[in-house]
């Protein structure tokens, strides 16, 4: 037999996972690193001047199917696996700060010096009553997947904050919604706009590709 | 029981007594405030009155009879504090340095202690949501309790607020003088002096 | 000088001396924290290192020979603090007025104050994400302090936690003193007892 009936190279590790699909139900999409493969995939096929344009489409479309796994495992809300850990470092045992009695220098003095502050304060606030919440939750929730029911509570949650910041500022910057999370959950609170958006009740904008997008809310049909 | 047998149950006896005495000492210490009998018993296992009494009696006295700049003294409703003897405060007060509280806390202190029975909405109100941390901070410090009245929760200052600040325990009595100090601070002449002190 | 005479110097000297021991004691009390021969010596009226030193070593003493739970230590640096025996401190520790740290936030500053300084990622690493909170608690108590350094943010303890603890101000000193609380720590009898704490 000539080299020629040999396997080709990407049916070897670590392509072969782009080209044995029905692989995937085994191991977790998360395990897969699509733009390693494909760099070097692209770079094997050129060092080897073997170029098949039929490999290469079936690369992609492989990829495509394993990003948007990836995309529903992140709808699932399911968290990617934690970075591989280095060895712990040592953690010494915790310091117990010895109980010693210190006089504190507060007297009622210091007390009532803030007190006139205070009772400013208590002019301003209004005395009508308190705002009912703005999307009362329906009694009974219709029979959904659990999944689906997670997605309409976050919705309403999402909702809710977005209405507290537009009561302090009429343009929401989607920055500051997600400012202090941790990336996964940024994205996951992006995906919750977008279906937000999609029921009409925020509309979405930037003003340059790259930019800062911006959230206005329409107050369109109620979340349920 | 035989003579040796009965002299072991008495050092024992003798033990656990002094024990009680240093843990009697170890919480009037860190309190730095007066804790009553029930208080007290519960640290050392018993409910019976006498014997806190006892050992706190005892505690007293081993106070008094030693040359020390520290006190024990009995306040009214059976409570006992250690404290410095008051000829000792001018000569070492410049050398207590911590606030009891930060400002914010301090803040919604007061406001609670000006109002009280106050319902906690309404301090939320006043003083904004951070406060909620603030009312567990002050409740952790013993300075305020927080009661149930129906759905609503209702707050006042404790006993510990008015021994420390040095009010009365009667409710309208505290107000009567909060407003009185507060009102004479309002004073032009009074807020020059205040704002010396700080 | 005649015999009445030199008796009445020399128990006007004792006198002094009970009083000069009793003014010490009450600064250590008030304080809170430990004080050096240059601050005690001022409340006495004296810039004699030897009679500040004789004074404490002596309270020190007396002290030591009471069945008392306070004791008194002397730190590096020539400096004395006056506090509760360690072993009082789970019985009596909710009465404190201080706000006092549970476990998670003392093992982040134990952290820290090994590894320092260190970038803030790597505590976050270590202790994980609740840890941002103990680090606000840290602050919050003046026990540590966060600087830039660039783009990522550097820990360290500040000068009040070295003194708290009586540690060196010296980093390689207070280190390597650090070290040496940490095996103590290790010894089977003292863990159980550090556990009770919780």
């Amino acid at each position: 037999m000539s080299s020629s009936m040999e396997k080709p190279f990407y049916f070897q590790p670590p392509w072969n996972i782009l080209f044995e699909l029905h692989r995937l139900q085994k191991i977790m999409p998360w395990d897969v690193n699509i733009s390693f493969l494909l760099g070097s995939f692209l770079e094997e096929m050129e060092k080897r001047g073997e170029i098949d344009f039929r490999a290469s489409g079936v690369a992609l479309d492989s990829s495509t199917t394993i990003y948007l796994m990836k995309s529903k495992l992140l709808l699932k809300l399911e968290e990617p696996p934690p970075p591989p850990k280095l060895p712990p470092d040592f953690l010494p045992p915790p310091l117990f700060l010895p109980l010693r009695y210190e006089l504190s220098s507060t007297t009622i003095h210091h007390l009532l010096n803030v007190l006139d502050e205070v009772l400013k304060g208590e002019r301003l606030v209004p005395s009508e009553p308190r705002l009912e919440p703005f999307l009362p939750t329906p009694e009974v929730l219709p029979q959904v997947d659990l999944y689906l029911m997670e997605i309409e509570e976050r919705m309403e949650n999402l909702y809710n904050l977005l209405c507290q910041f537009a009561s302090e500022a009429k343009l929401i910057v989607f920055s500051k919604v997600v400012a202090g999370l941790e990336k996964l959950e940024a994205v996951k609170k992006f995906i919750i706009l977008l279906f937000l958006a999609q029921r009409g009740k925020v509309n979405l904008w930037q003003e340059e590709d790259f930019g800062g997008l911006y959230i206005t809310i329409t107050g369109g049909p109620s979340v349920e | 029981m035989n003579e040796k047998e009965q002299e072991s149950s008495e050092s024992l006896k003798e033990e656990k007594f002094t024990r009680d005495l240093a843990v009697l000492e170890a919480a009037l210490y860190v309190a730095g405030r007066p804790l009553d009998f029930k208080t007290l018993g519960r640290l050392i296992g018993t409910r019976s009155k006498t014997k806190v009494k006892r050992l706190a009696k005892t505690l007293m006295e081993k106070y008094k009879n030693r040359d020390t700049a520290l006190e024990i003294l009995e306040f009214e409703g059976e409570r006992f504090v250690l404290q410095l003897k008051a000829e000792y405060t001018p000569k070492v007060r410049r050398l207590a340095t911590r606030q009891l509280l930060s400002r914010g806390p301090l803040k919604t202190l007061s406001y609670v202690a000006y109002r009280q029975p106050v319902p906690q909405l309404q301090v939320i109100d006043v003083r904004g949501h951070h406060a909620y941390g603030h009312l567990r901070q002050l409740e952790d410090l013993d300075l305020i309790i927080r009661e149930r009245a129906g759905r609503k929760k209702v707050i006042r200052t404790t006993e510990f607020f008015a021994d420390y600040f040095g009010l009365s325990h009667d409710l309208r009595t505290m107000k009567r003088q909060l407003k009185s100090i507060f009102e004479d601070f309002a004073r032009p002449e009074l807020e020059e002096k205040t704002n010396l002190e700080k």
